[in-house]
């Protein structure tokens, strides 16, 4: 019964309906970016847009992201609503005065008198050998800096519903979206690329963590394609007999304290996995925010894993070294549970 | 094309505005900065970069505009913030860091946002050409004929934003126009040790628009070549380069030692104040003394006014620091 | 008679010597930013150089962050050894490719091959009222990427002991300095920013934090501005008779985890205070190591101070509110003291 | 000014050399990706930029360098590499990803360094520029006569490090030479919907320097322009732009759908093939079938020893991926 209903897309092409939705609706949406156009962007984010809206909705660019991420802001401030999208994240120094000193300042410095809503749309990830220029996450970057909401969403049902909020916010929306996750024919074919989604529109808050498997032993807070090898993790766990609550993060700015607080407080054990660099990043907020306000309910120290500080190498066996995975979750979830 | 004595008169009186603006705030800065000058102590901390001697530019191509046409400004903002229309009470309250300020004292005079008559500014060189780039953009999508007007220095077309705008306003056909003050330095560094050409209309070349170099700091030539960008610009003929030779008569910014420059070179400027010679230019068309008397006395008695509502307007509550990040 | 000995120099002095003495020992050094000729660096952190040197060492650029940062990092890869500025921490978003894509990761890259002995040299802070685009410090936007070594003196003596390390080491290294505490004569006139600095040249190294105070009952781990206000809240918590140790970080890259967790073990307490934004930052990090490998060393839980998260407002009252000072300090230790 | 037929052969042998060493990477990029195409698969993973097609730019400059010039070249790195002389073997085990590789498997494709004959690239769009521009400055302060050439795409003129460093290799008269390969496509935007001129030397203007245009992927004639400003560049005469009309047979990376172009189109290019447009000079200069055939084989054989020594070499242990962060 429950199949019958089930309405199966990929990643992107979740994404790319949300887009459309919302372009059908508020004829001040529009899309740009490098290769959005008739290519519909090299991770398909917008696919099929530019054959239903054309050329006067969806911009193909130059490669000048300063110059267009920096004409979303002057159009969001006119009160267009412009979806921008930077190709891939790793890219963001050529551009990131625009981001994090106009994007996400202005309405602040304007003392609330200039809205931009604008959604900034980047690919991350890595795990397929694209090396030090092409496979980071770098998500502790952005949540570092005030006046960005950022969301980095896990399923393509979060993945639509999370866009079509971005796209309604009036604020400045840095939308992280996971290569893997967008279920390419050209990567490697993973399960989770691949979900129901509702042919309606609907949002997803972008302030929401969310549980994704409860569990009372410890808890695993994880983002994007870890949360899928913490799913991984978690089942394998419970074949020894312990029980992994497992929590999609979602979203990294505002970062949603009460459930990981929640969770901790009912398995007083903690580890946190991040695709992204270790030091100064997701893994020591998500710890120091849990050390700080629920301090008494730990057991033993908060587990971190993520990459060890050194560029993604490029070579198969360095890459998969430095990445977190199923195997090495499971392996330090045994170790915390040994505390 | 000979230029309406009205649009002169405008110009005339809003150059007197500018001025006198810049030279109360002169005074304003240097409140609370005796003997020993702090820059963050005072009725007015932070960086101050002030125009006296830039009139021109803003009130050369201003006079074409309207509340629609979008203006984004640098670092030294105040005479387009005046020249565009933007309210003066709130502006300068914003400088003082009053709650009534155009951004509630969060902003400063770096940062100055005035919707109402789409005018910003910014702190960073060159960040505000794509703003007034995606402002061209709306307007084109929205079958407008409105412009924007990007305003940098000299120092700024040296900045990659400055060639990515241009090329994607270009390529577009976006109705901007870039205007360029050339004030001889950025900072302490000299036009010829910034810049590869003598003059940046020459810049237009590599985007296949328009260029134009307006001469020693002429308002009435300003006027002019900017009737003609922005008539190509609401034609839906694409962006123009416009640099003006202009003139810094202050430092790059307050408390600056200018030990860069030669002592008499302001003085040499000065003799060329391009308000006096608008002046002239409207005694000889038989505007009488006493009219432009009272101009000058009106747009002091506004900037006084201006003035004093910032002084007497309350400092914002400490906690409203948390507000405003989000709307 | 210690007196006697002493050779006041503020900060700025300092550096500037350290790089005069480094460009008379070695010609391969040289200096490249905006305004360090004739101006001196509008912090002067280059005062008298190009009188010594000329031109030809010391190099005005354009306002071209993206060359002269790249233009630095092609000539090291020669064997130069430039020392460029970036005038305002805050620019970093217009040059950022060639600081973490390129000066940070060419060395990893080529597996070595390519070693790039350079220093980029900016000025952090805030306090003076220059508002949202020119008062940060972002020390964890740079932290967090893997490839720099980073760091932010507190002091003349360590300005210029630290300087001349970094000129010396053969890695990248991004030397933060803080404004206040460069004894400019336009700027609040404090002690902190004058002291002893030896005529000779000599290294501090660029990996290691400093106890500046001992005391028994809690740790107070921070950095260069706030490390001056950590030692007035000290003193001032002496009085009601609480004796805080006080460590100066100095470097943010590496982080000398060794030195934080020796203390932590000692006073069981721990607030860490930062003048960068509070989430994912420096105060983070220093929680989530010690958490990680000092936990049952804790009494309580983590203090963390810093900026909450918002632009830096220009209004006074404003500015003052987010910064953490000495009284917030002080206040915060007692919080923490009360557990 | 004829270009004396030892270079002829080099440039027609070197060619040969870099378009069976990229047939060779088509076969070796396939292998392990069938039936399914998956990019993280196979003998060499990750994206793969290939230059069939594009070798007159990388071979008519280059035969103008010594071992102390130096190269910078973008994520479409391995025609320049090869013409420059970099080490064949360690570059193919570095895109196989073993330890005997330029950067020990570290960098990959994109990020080939091989510093003995200054050599480097990169995979962010016109990031190489500043490197060479650094390249000239220290080229400069050591008296040297050495020059630096950054090559790119006509895409990556759009970009403001394009700008910025072409301004100050200009104003200070540095050694550089950008190179410009116009095969027409960033990815899938064609230039006129990226680039506001038709043609980039146009862009010379900006900055006081010299411009070429290349026209039709015409080695001799790369040759002869580049000789031309290898030479100025080499006398202190400061930077050039030259930008060569090239083709790219090939998708933008291995498993590009090529969708935003006409079927036709490479068929129609690879009729005009430079390096059979090459050979035929070649045949008119008495060159015999036989030399050319001998330089042929040479070359390929060359080749398959490089791939064989990279097939044959080891990945590097996994802990290896912690060291290398610092010198
Ligand atoms: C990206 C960036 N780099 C450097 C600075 C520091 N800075 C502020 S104004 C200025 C000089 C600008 O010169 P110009 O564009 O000629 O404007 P002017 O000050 O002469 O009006 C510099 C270098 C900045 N604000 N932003
Ligand atoms: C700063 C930056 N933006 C975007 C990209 C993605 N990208 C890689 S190659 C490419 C197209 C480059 O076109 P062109 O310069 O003409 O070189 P070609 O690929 O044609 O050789 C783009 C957009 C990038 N690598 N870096
Ligand atoms: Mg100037
Ligand atoms: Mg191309």
């Amino acid at each position: 019964m429950e199949t019958v209903k089930k309405r199966l897309l990929t990643g992107n092409k979740a994404m790319a309906e949300a887009i459309r939705l919302e372009m059908e609706r508020d004829e001040r949406v529009f899309v740009m970016g490098e290769d959005v156009g008739a290519y519909g962007g090299i991770f398909g984010s917008t696919q099929g847009l530019f054959e239903k809206f054309g050329t006067k909705r969806v911009l193909d660019t130059p490669i000048s992201e300063t110059a267009f991420i920096g004409a979303a802001v002057g159009a969001a401030a006119e009160g267009m609503r412009p979806v921008a999208e930077l190709m891939f994240v790793d890219f963001f120094g050529v551009c990131m005065d625009q981001i994090y000193n106009h994007m996400a300042k202005i309405t602040y410095m304007s003392g609330g008198s200039v809205k931009l809503p604008m959604v900034l749309m980047t690919a991350v990830g890595g795990g397929y050998n694209d090396a030090a220029q092409h496979s980071q996450t770098l998500y502790a970057t952005f949540a570092h800096l005030p006046g960005l909401k950022v969301v980095a969403p896990s399923t393509p049902y979060d993945l639509k519903g999370m866009m079509i909020s971005a796209i309604r916010d009036d604020n400045p929306v840095l939308f992280m979206f996971h290569k893997s996750l967008q279920g390419l024919g050209w990567m490697d074919q993973i399960d989770a690329a691949v979900g129901h989604v509702p042919e309606e529109p609907y949002t997803v808050p972008l302030d929401k963590a969310k549980v994704i498997r409860e569990g009372k032993d410890i808890t695993i807070v994880s983002i994007q394609m870890m949360t899928h090898h913490a799913l991984e993790a978690a089942s394998r766990l419970a074949e020894q007999g312990i029980e992994a609550e497992v929590i999609d993060l979602r979203s990294l700015a505002p970062l949603d304290k009460r459930t990981i607080i929640d969770s901790v407080s009912k398995t007083h054990r903690l580890l946190v996995v991040d695709e992204d660099y270790l030091s100064y990043g997701m893994t020591a907020e998500v710890s120091a925010s849990v050390c700080e306000e629920a301090f008494y309910e730990l057991e033993c120290p908060i587990g971190r894993l993520a990459v060890p500080d050194v560029p993604i190498p490029y070579s198969r066996p360095l890459e998969k070294f430095i990445l977190p995975c199923t195997e090495k979750i499971v392996n330090k979830v045994l170790e915390i549970m040994k505390e | 094309m000979s230029v309406p004595v009205e649009k002169l008169k405008w110009m005339y009186a809003t150059m007197c505005k500018i001025r006198y603006y810049e030279e109360s705030m002169v005074e304003a800065y240097a409140e609370g900065k005796k003997p020993v000058f702090n820059i963050g102590s005072g009725s007015v901390p932070g960086e101050m970069h002030l125009s006296n001697g830039q009139e021109p530019a803003a009130v050369g191509i201003c006079a074409h505009l309207t509340d629609e046409d979008t203006v984004t400004a640098p670092h030294r903002p105040h005479h387009h913030a005046i020249a565009k229309g933007v309210d003066l009470n709130k502006m300068t309250s914003e400088i003082f860091g009053k709650a009534t300020g155009l951004g509630k004292g969060k902003g400063g005079h770096m940062h100055l946002f005035d919707p109402r008559v789409k005018f910003s500014c910014g702190g960073i060189v060159a960040a505000g050409i794509p703003h007034a780039v995606g402002a061209a953009l709306a307007a084109k999508m929205n079958d407008r004929d409105w412009v924007a007007v990007a305003f940098i220095g000299e120092g700024a077309t040296n900045a990659g934003a400055f060639h990515e705008s241009l090329n994607l306003a270009a390529l577009w056909k976006l109705p901007l126009i870039v205007v360029i003050e050339d004030n001889s330095y950025g900072i302490s560094v000299a036009k010829k040790d910034s810049t590869a050409v003598p003059h940046n209309d020459l810049r237009a070349t590599a985007y296949n628009i328009e260029g134009a170099l307006v001469k020693d700091n002429d308002p009435i030539e300003m006027y002019r070549v900017s009737q003609e960008a922005v008539k190509r610009a609401r034609n839906g003929e694409g962006p123009t380069i416009i640099e003006i030779e202009t003139y810094r008569f202050l430092g790059h910014f307050q408390g600056d030692p200018e030990l860069y420059r030669d002592k008499d070179e302001v003085p040499r400027l000065q003799e060329k104040d391009p308000i006096l010679r608008l002046k002239k230019v409207l005694l000889e068309k038989e505007i009488s003394e006493d009219e432009l008397t009272s101009m000058e006395s009106s747009v002091k008695s506004e900037v006084d006014e201006a003035y004093r509502f910032a002084r007497e307007s309350a400092y914002p509550d400490p906690e409203d620091a948390l507000r405003d990040v989000f709307v």
